[in-house]
Formats: structure tokens, sequence, C-alpha cells
């Protein structure tokens, strides 16, 4: 039998206006087990606070009540009360008779009977509590960042500032990303490389980072704190340690027709390529797809020339695991593929483009050396008619529900720059709405109009015919109100971005949740945005959501943060009130698992016999009380009654129930 | 011989997700909203805790409603407790109606963190209900009857 | 394999040639076309109001016909076989006008869009392959430049029609490959020649109907093929140049078949 | 019955909900019947939303709509403008004399070679 004491706060005369304090103090007395019972002007103050501890002591309490204010208020500081005279703090319940009953009944009467009935369901909860101590594990004081783009990169970076090793798993033979394909920057206009490769640089010099890339994350085990990652070294038949990244090889090598992904194949490369010069690690990759030595046996080339004998035809996939404590997610976006947009001819002509295609197109170390000509004649366009919210806001099949926010800067960015570069041309941009929100944003776009008189129209573009070496383009300007019919030389359409293909699989690995469209979900939309629900996975860039580049280096820079913390602990303090199974009720039937969000359930096979000799194998669901949250959606949804809950126990919450409606 | 009618003060339980509707059953509390004092609230740590034996353990014991608050579809706390509570809900009350426990004394409601004044109306609403249908009687233990 | 056909009335009368020449051919090809007896015409329009239920009956007793002889429902002109696909898309998926029908119709067994509405030209594609059509070709009709009029009743809604990639469709370019010519692709083949409103508004039409057929020429067609009569109608009557051919696609494929007229 | 109920009808018809629409103005820049329309297809989804259905029944565009369902295929919202149309259209016919179309009207409309089908899909199209 427990002995518990009670104690009533007057909050002032905020709980002692509507409720008879001392009737609830003398009534509660009444019930079993409770041999202390009290109430005092302020609880939570410290006197109050030493009021218990005292009560504690004298009265040799084992378990307390506290009736006053909401738990979600003072919980945490009664629980530290008890504690510093060596109570359990999970010893303790509060009953809520502010905010849920004095602040919101004025009859005395009534608001002092049910001060007393919640007064008695905690007292009966408090009967059937135990002490609980929160677990604790070790943290592995390393960060795994999947992804090494500019959100992996400035995620990164911050992690080994501070101190911490961090690996980079980037599935291209190079880290940098998306940004390395951009030319210029909005709203600044600085070239995207210049910014971009120091901080490549930095990550390949710091002693803290490791990049492994061509690589992918084929599995993950374990918990915050302690994850076991396999990691695949997908085989690139070239030794990185031993290549220089002279280049040569991919000089000489005879197969030249390969589609340059670095270019989104608008010009070719060789079976052996470094993406591009400023590549980290600056190493070659054989393309396996296209290279005559792997695939016939023949050839050779490359090899020979290599001076540092680099060249390996018999390389394999490499299988490797590492312990990491956190994990961030950066894997980055894709435009949308445009096949089901052939109203706008995307697959009829080539000089129907992506914006991304058009970046290239732009940019010094695209597939013309930056000067601006057409894919099909190599001409240099008069007229273009940029197309905004291809695929994005459509609630159609073939496109994206959301709006893909980068698209309506950098279509202005391209306009400016056009309008820079080659004063003789038109530019037509084509909008439903403008959408620039951001610092120095909306003046960018205004400069568009106004300096560069770059022609927006409201209205959106219905089809486009490729006529002869014309672009005829239908489009309406819903402003005056008129269908128009543009012959333009180019068309480039902003391809709404959706979350990378490896983020699905990947979600499901980590056990991390996602929404419909594939980006991964925050732990809290506004106040936990950079943390995945699934404690020690972390995102940064557009794997949480569509954003730009000053929005990703924001949100890697926090979520460094996030995991500085996390890391920075040489223990982890769980959250007691976890699910927990009783061994000789589970069935092992896996019901609790499928439904548990975190993954926290496992099984094992266990020896139940009496004498251990294995005759009487059980499997049985075991909880970790590091993953569990303590939701307890298993406890219900386990058939034979063995997942429980502690600080929610099932007998707990009937006992409450007893109470109220005795 | 005339029997004074006492006036029907039904007994509610509500249970509470800690993270939504508690918080809300507060806000509503610090906005000084009121609403019957028949309700009383469990705090539970997620819709999804709420195992259906709770409700058929408060209707044995004399309550005349119950009422579940969770988060919104999509908001939950846990990522989708609140899904798999509107699936046993919408089975466990069509049960009771089955057993003759009105559909009206049972119900789920969505109520964040932020709406004070929803949580108040929505008990109001779901007291005036109950009170109009009268006491339950069906799966009541009489061993447990008040005297 | 056997169809139940459905030929609708302008091939009864003025589309002959469409209707002999796709008889003539799946004779050829080893596919039987029985016609539906006693067939309604579809009304030429799908109605799109969700409260016209009797203007759909026509269309369903076909597609029941076809249900209870356990074939699939053959269609030719492009107009019936977007009133049929449409109405039986809502027998299958829409509860409201599937009930009222059911009521009207009294049917033993309610009809729910159990049947497949295929168009002649689908058959050709999926169930012949262009391939046999290739290999059963008498008359190549080589050195032809001919460019495919789809018109937008077999495209749209590409959702509900299934046809083919409604923005840059292939089968009757790859139907034209097979028969030995060389098939053109010009932008406006799925363009609307303004057939419905060729009564109504003249001008309208003709101004299509020139876009297109300066399109075709442009990109280098020699004639041009449809499976609609309307189109037929319209880009022959309403093209005052009157400079280029239209055939039917049964035509040219009798043609190549070596199937004469007289036949 | 007053403009808003008339526009819930129409919704009703239609089956369309205009709310959906974003006036990105694509079914505008798609139709090819455009320039012979008084009001385009946009503008059917926006009247038929704010309930100004009168201006609509009253202007020839409802008859100029050449059912090719251009808009209805590229509207990156699912709204299927050519509905409204429809809907618009057949709210007007469906009352008393006010058929688009009349028998007495078809002769002088008609030359050798004209399809059965043009004549069904009309009256379809303009009469009740």
């Amino acid at each position: 039998m427990q002995r518990i004491g009670v104690f009533v706060c007057h909050c002032g005369t905020n709980i002692a206006a509507t409720v008879d304090v001392k009737k609830v103090a003398e009534t509660l007395l009444q019930e079993p087990g409770v041999v202390y019972a009290t109430d005092y002007q302020y609880m939570c103050s410290e006197a109050g606070q030493n009021m218990i501890k005292d009560a504690i002591k004298a009265q040799n309490l084992t378990g307390v009540v506290i009736c006053s204010c909401s738990p979600r208020m003072h919980e945490a500081t009664f629980r530290k009360a008890v504690a510093a005279v060596g109570m359990n703090p999970y010893m303790l319940e509060v009953a809520n008779i502010r905010e849920q009953c004095s602040w919101i009944h004025k009859n005395i009467e009534e608001a002092t009977e049910k001060a007393i009935i919640l007064g008695r369901a905690a007292v009966a909860k408090v009967h059937l509590n135990a002490p609980l101590i929160a677990g604790q594990t070790p943290v592995t004081k390393r960060a795994l960042v999947i992804g090494g783009g500019i959100a992996g990169i400035q995620c990164a970076l911050d992690i080994a500032d501070a101190g911490y090793q961090v690996d980079i798993v980037e599935k291209e033979p190079t880290v940098g990303g998306k940004m390395t394909k951009i030319d210029k920057t909005f709203p600044t206009l600085d070239c995207s490389s210049c910014i971009l490769t120091p901080k490549m640089v930095d990550v390949a010099q710091n002693e803290n980072i490791k990049i492994y890339s061509y690589s992918e994350v084929e599995s993950v085990k374990g918990f915050v704190g302690n994850f076991t990652v396999g990691i695949k070294r997908k085989a690139r038949y070239v030794k990185e340690d031993i290549c220089t990244g002279c280049g040569l090889c991919t000089e000489k090598c005879p197969q030249k027709k390969v589609p340059n992904d670095y270019n989104l194949g608008l010009d070719t490369k060789r079976a052996i390529y470094i993406p591009f010069a400023q590549a980290v690690p600056k190493v070659a990759t054989i393309d396996a797809d296209y290279c005559t030595m792997l695939k016939t046996g023949k050839c050779g080339v490359c090899s020979k020339i290599c001076t540092a004998g680099a060249i390996d035809y018999t390389q394999q996939d490499e299988h490797l695991e590492e312990q990491y404590g956190a994990i961030v997610v950066a894997t980055g976006y894709n435009p949308i593929k445009l096949d089901a947009f052939d109203e706008f001819a995307y697959s009829q002509s080539p000089d129907v483009v992506t914006s991304l295609e058009f970046e290239r197109l732009m940019s010094a170390s695209g597939p013309n050396g930056g000067h601006l000509v057409r894919p099909s004649d190599h001409k240099e366009p008069k007229t273009i008619v940029f197309v905004q919210c291809v695929g994005s806001r459509s609630t159609v099949e073939c496109g994206k529900p959301y709006c893909s926010k980068i698209c309506c800067m950098y279509t202005c960015k391209h306009a400016m720059l056009c309008r820079e570069k080659y004063p003789d041309t038109e530019v037509y941009v084509f909008y439903i709405d403008v959408r620039t929100p951001g610092k120095n944003y909306d003046e960018f776009y205004r400069r568009a109009v106004e300096e560069y008189d770059v022609h927006y129209i409201k209205g959106m573009v219905g089809k486009v015919c490729p006529e002869g070496d014309k672009l005829k383009v239908q489009a309406s300007d819903l402003l005056t109100n008129e269908q128009l019919h543009i012959d333009a030389d180019m068309v480039v359409l902003a391809a709404a971005i959706e979350a990378d293909k490896s983020a699905r699989p990947l979600a499901t690995l980590l056990t991390a949740s996602m929404d419909t469209n594939d980006f991964f979900t925050e732990a809290h939309a506004k106040l936990r945005p950079v943390e995945s629900p699934t404690a020690g996975v972390f995102l940064a860039g557009c794997a949480q959501g569509p954003k730009d580049i000053p929005e990703t280096v924001t949100q890697a820079g926090a979520c460094a943060s996030k995991v500085i913390g996390l890391l920075a602990k040489d223990h982890l303090v769980g959250n007691p009130c976890v699910a927990h199974s009783d061994e000789m009720m589970c069935n092992g039937c896996s019901t609790c698992a499928n439904v548990c969000p975190y993954g926290a359930i496992t099984y094992e096979t266990k020896d139940f016999s009496r004498r251990k000799d294995g005759t009487l194998m059980r499997r049985v669901a075991s909880v970790n009380p590091a993953v569990c949250q303590g939701c307890g959606c298993c406890t219900v949804a386990c058939p034979s009654g063995a997942m429980d809950l502690y600080g929610f126990s099932t007998k707990q919450i009937m006992s409450e129930v007893d109470a109220i409606c005795k | 011989m005339q029997v004074e009618e006492k006036e029907f003060k039904p007994t509610i339980v509500a249970f509470c997700c800690n993270w939504c509707s508690y918080a809300g059953a507060d806000l509503s509390g610090t906005n000084r909203l009121q609403y019957p004092a028949n309700v009383k609230i469990i705090r539970i740590p997620c819709s999804c805790r709420l195992n259906p034996m709770f409700i058929l353990r408060a209707f044995q014991r004399g309550a005349d409603g119950v009422i579940l608050c969770g988060c919104h579809p999509g908001d939950c706390h846990y990522t989708t407790g609140n899904y798999y509570a509107r699936r046993r809900m919408t089975l466990l009350f069509s049960m009771l109606d089955f057993l003759g426990i009105e559909k009206e004394r049972t119900r789920v409601e969505w109520v964040s963190a932020a709406e004070g004044q929803k949580f108040a109306e929505t008990m109001n609403d779901f007291v005036a209900t109950v009170t109009k249908l009268g006491e339950n009687h069906r799966l009541e233990d009489l061993r447990c009857k008040k005297q | 394999m056997v169809y139940s056909y459905y030929p609708g009335c302008t091939l009864k009368s003025k589309a002959v040639d469409l209707d002999m020449g796709a008889r003539k051919a799946a004779e050829a090809l080893g596919i039987t076309m029985v016609e539906i007896p006693e067939w309604q015409c579809c009304g030429g329009v799908y109605p799109m109001a969700k409260d016209e239920v009797a203007t759909k009956l026509s269309s369903v007793r076909a597609l029941e016909y076809a249900k209870e002889q356990g074939q699939d429902l053959l269609t030719l002109c492009s107009a019936c076989h977007h009133v049929l696909k449409r109405v039986n898309n809502d027998m299958a998926n829409d509860a409201e006008i599937r009930d009222k029908v059911n009521r009207y119709m009294a049917l033993e067994e309610p009809y729910a869009g159990e049947t497949k509405v295929i168009h002649y030209l689908e058959m050709l594609r999926d169930v012949v392959g262009f391939d046999k059509i290739k290999e059963a070709v008498k008359n190549p009709l080589t050195d032809r430049k001919i460019g495919a009029f789809y018109g937008c009743l077999l495209l749209r809604p590409s959702k509900t029609m299934q046809f083919d990639n409604p923005e840059n469709p292939s089968i009757i370019e790859d139907f034209i490959t097979a028969l030995g010519a060389t098939p053109v692709k010009y932008p406006l083949r799925n363009e609307c020649c303004g057939g419905y409103i060729t009564m109504e508004n003249k001008d309208l039409a003709k101004a299509k109907v020139a876009n297109i057929v300066n399109s075709a020429k442009d990109a280098g067609c020699d004639a041009l093929i449809t499976a609609c009569p309307l189109c037929m109608y319209n880009l022959t009557q309403n093209n005052d140049a009157a400079d280029l051919p239209v055939y039917y696609f049964t035509e040219l494929l009798c043609e190549a078949l070596g199937i004469g007229k007289e036949d | 019955m007053d403009n808003m109920e008339i526009s819930k009808e129409i919704q009703r018809i239609s089956g369309v909900n205009p709310r959906k629409c974003m006036r990105c103005g694509k079914c505008s820049g798609t139709c090819p019947a455009y320039d012979q329309m008084e009001y385009h297809p946009h503008q059917f989804v926006n009247l038929a939303l704010s309930g100004k259905i009168d201006k609509l029944m009253e202007s020839k565009s409802i008859y100029t709509c050449l059912s090719c369902f251009a808009c209805v295929e590229r509207c990156p919202r699912g709204v299927e403008p050519a509905n409204i149309i429809e809907a618009v259209r057949l709210w007007k016919i469906r009352q008393q004399n006010q058929n688009h179309l009349v028998a007495d009207q078809i002769p002088a409309m008609l030359d050798e070679e004209i399809p059965q089908q043009a004549l069904v899909s009309a009256f379809r199209k303009y009469k009740k």
C-alpha cells in the first residue's frame, strides 16, 4: 500500500476562489492510502516545494498528488522537488484543478466536487505508479551526411568545425550536387561555382570529414546515438587513392558518345570521365554502361595511358559498415520528367528545354562555353519564351500539387541574364503568380521588368508547336484578355522539382516518415523544422521540401547545430514512459511492430525452458527504450495484452476511469 | 407523494491527447471559456493510446458519454497515431451502437493546442447531446451502481 | 478474334468507304466483326452534363449487347468511339449515372461498364500488331508522305480515352509506317478541325481547317488520313483550296493489303 | 432563381467545382476557338463561380466552343472548363423556346457531302 500525500494549491485566488480547497484536502484525506493532505497558497513557490519535501520526509510518503495548475505548467517543477528528497519523480501525479476546473466553472459547489474527483483519479493513478528510471545510452560521436550537395556540404562543414567527425555519402562521383550545374545565383548574380567550389575544397581538406563519393547507403540499423550504416562503394574501376586526376585518360578514351550527365545530356563525354574540372574528389570514373573494355574485354586505352596505374577493370563494389550517432538526410531534388507535358513539345523539339538545361546552356562550363545558342541549329535565339509552373501547383496526375518555390526567381534571373548578354533578344515570361518573398527578391524581379524590359505576362502557355525553325507559342494574356501567338526561337520550361528518387527507399531504411510527395516530414512544422520524427535523423535542403540556396544553407546550419547538440552528449537520457512487453504473454505476432512509427520494436527468439536447454523457444517482442517515443499505439494493437506503457499503463488509466465514473 | 425530479447531469469522460487537445483544454481554461463541470479529462500520451477497453470500462462504471480528442489528421505528434485511433473508434462505435449505446454518446473530435474555443464548444455541444439522451444503462455493471 | 462491331450512323451512308474498307481488311487479317443488330445512333456528342441520362442510353444498349455476347466492342468512327468509351467510363465509375441508367433500362443484370471498348486502330496495334500488318502488306505505299490527322475525339480527355499520348501521339504514324509509307509528323495533328460547328459557324471551321492543312503541307504531307467522318468532311469540304487529299485510314489499309474497292 | 442559385445548378449539372481553378489561364491559352469567343474558357469558370451566368447565357460564346476538350486535357487543376460551357448552354436551351437550332433552319445548311454525324451532333448540342 502506498503512503500518499495530497497537496492542494490555492494559486492565490485562481483556484481558491471557485474551489473550496480545504474541503478538497479534507475529502481526499479520506481516500485509501492517503496519509497526509494539506493546502497552501502557492505550491510552486519555494515554501510550497519545501512543504512537500518536508511532508515526504516526515510522513514517509511513497507517492504524491498535487492538485494545482496544468501538469504542462509545473509537473517538471514538482518532480524535481520530490526527487531532491529521494523520491522517484514518477511517483508524483498532478490533478489539473485550475485550467480544467476553477477557471472554467463558476459554481463553487460544482467546481469543488469536480476538483475532488480529479484528485481522486490522480490518487488512484499514483497507487499504481512505479518508480521509473530513464535509460541511458552512449552516443557515437560521428555523424553521417547522406548527400553531398550544398546542404550536405554546409552541414558537414559546420559539424566538423565543432570538432566532430563527419562522413559524407554521395551517390555521384563528385560532391557539389545541383549547385555545380547552376551558372549564376539569385538575387546577387554571383557565379555559383565561385561560391561553391571553395566549400568543396574545404570539405575535401577538412580532416574531420571523409567523403564516400560514388557510394550509397544500403542498410541502417540501430537508433539515435548508435546507428550502424551499411555503405556500398560502387566500383569506379579507378583506384581512388592512386588516381591523380590528371585527366589524360578522359581525353584519350576512344568511346566518345556517352551522354554527359553534367550537361544534362546536351553534349557528350568519354566513357572514362571526371565530371568537371573542380570535381571533388578529382578522380576519374569509368561508366560501365559504355566502356568498351568492360563490355567486350577489348580496348584498355586508359589503362595503357595512365602513368599512375590507377585503372583497375576488375574492381568490385565494396561494402562497408560504419557507426554513427546522428544521420543527416540531404538527398536533394531533381526537376520532374516532362514526358507528360508534351503540349509544350519538350520531346518534339530540342529547342524546348528545362530551366536547368538552360542553366547549362548559359554557363561558361556548359556545352557551348556560355554562348547561348539553340541546341538544334546553334543559332542565337532572338525570342525566348519562359513558361512558369510546368508541373508545379498541378493537381492532375502528372503534376505536383505544391509550389516548387525556386522557379519564379531563377526564371527571373534567366530572363534578366538573357537581356543583359543579348540585348536584342525579346524575352517573355508567362506566369500564374510571381512569388518573390525573400530579401531583395521582389526588387530583383522588378528590376527584370523595369530595367531589363522582360515581358511578364499573366497567363499560361497552352500549346507549343514546332513549325519550321520556329516554335509557335499559343498563350493567354489574362490581363488584356487576349490570346497571344508568339513565334519563339526557344522555349524554357520551369519544371517542377521533386524529391530525389533515392529518398523514398532511404526513408524506409531510416524509418523516417515522408509526406505524399516524398519529401521528408519534419518533427514539427514550425518548432522542429530540421529534425525528423525519428530520433537521431535530421533534415537539410530539398529533401524536406523545395527551397533555394540561401534557405538550404540556413537549414543545413540549423541541422548541424542540432547534430552537434546530440553529439556533444556522452549519454542520452530517454523518456522512461515507454512501452514494454510482457514476454510471458507475447505471442510474437508482429502486430505491435507493424503499427510502431519508429521501428522501436524488434523480435528475438528466446529460450523459455526452465533448464535453458533450448526445448522451449519462442519469438517475443522487445522494445528498444531508446527509440520508443511512448505513443502507446502498440499497447492497443497488441491482441494478447502483452504490451503496456510505463507511466500510462492500462491499469492506471482504468483506475482513473473508475475514479471519475464512481 | 411527489418525487422531486433532480436535474440530470451526465457523467462524461474525455480522453485528451497530451500534445494537442489537453493543451487545447488548458487554453480554454486560460481564456475562461466555460463548459459543464461534468466533463472530466484523462490525459493520454496520444489518441492511439486509447484502448477501446477504457471506453467499455467507462460505460460499465456508469459513464453517460465518452469523447476522444486528438490531433488533427496529419498533425499527430507521433505521425500516425490519430489515424489508428480514428479507425479503432470507428469500429468500436459501430459495435457500441449495435449494443444499444447510441452513436451520439461517443465521439471523436480533433482539437489542436490552439483551439481552446473549439474545445469548449465541443464539450458544451457534447454535454448537451448526452443530456438530451438521458442516462445510459447499457453495459452498466449494476454492482458498480451509485447508491 | 470476334468483335461486336458498332458502325454508327455516318458509316452506313456518307462514310461507307471507312466501313467497307475496315470490314474487308479485318477479314484479310483474320478478325471477325459482327455488327450489333439494331444498334442506335450514339448521338455524336458525348453528353457531359451529369444529369443527362436519356442521351447515354443508346450507347449503353450497345455496350450491354457486347457484354452479353462476351465480346469487346469494336468502333471505327472517332465520335462513336469517344461517346461509347466515355459513357462506358461513366457506367463503371459514376455511381449516380450508373444507378439511374440501370433503373431506366431494367436489365436482368445491371450494367456496370464491363465491356471493353476498343477502336479499330487500337485493335490493329494491340491485337493484330503492326508488325503482322507489315508482313501482310502486298502493295507497300512506298514514297508516299502521309500525315496522320488525329483530331480531338480519339485522344482527349486522355484520362478516359487512354488511346495514346494526347500531345504527341504515334499510333497512326506507326500504322503508316507499317503500310510502307512515310509518316509525316506535323504540329497541328491533334488540333481541333472545328467539325462540330461546321453547320453553325462555317467561318470558324474553315479557319481551323486552313491552319491544319497549311501545317500539314508545310511539313511535307502529300495526303492526310483520318478515322473521323466529320474531320473528313471538314478537311475536304471546308478547305477552299482543296489542295490536300484526305483518306480514311482504312482506304490506305486496303490499298496496301491489295484489296480493291470492288472486291 | 437568382444568379447564385443558377450558379449552384450549373456546378451540379457540370460536375465541376470552379473553386479548384487557380486562374492560370491555360484553358484560354489552349482554346482553338478563342478569337471567336466573347467570353473565354477561364471566364466561364470564374463567372460560373461568381454567379454571373446571365452574361454567359446571352453570349454567343456558348455556341462557339468546339468541344475539343483541349482545355479539359491541359488544365493543371482538373477543372474541366468545357463541362461548364456545356452546362451553361444546356441551362439556356432547356428553357422554353430557347433552342439554338430549329429544324426549319436545317435545309439551308445542308450540302451533298455533309455527314449525318454533323446533323445529329448539332441537334444534340443546340436543341432540347
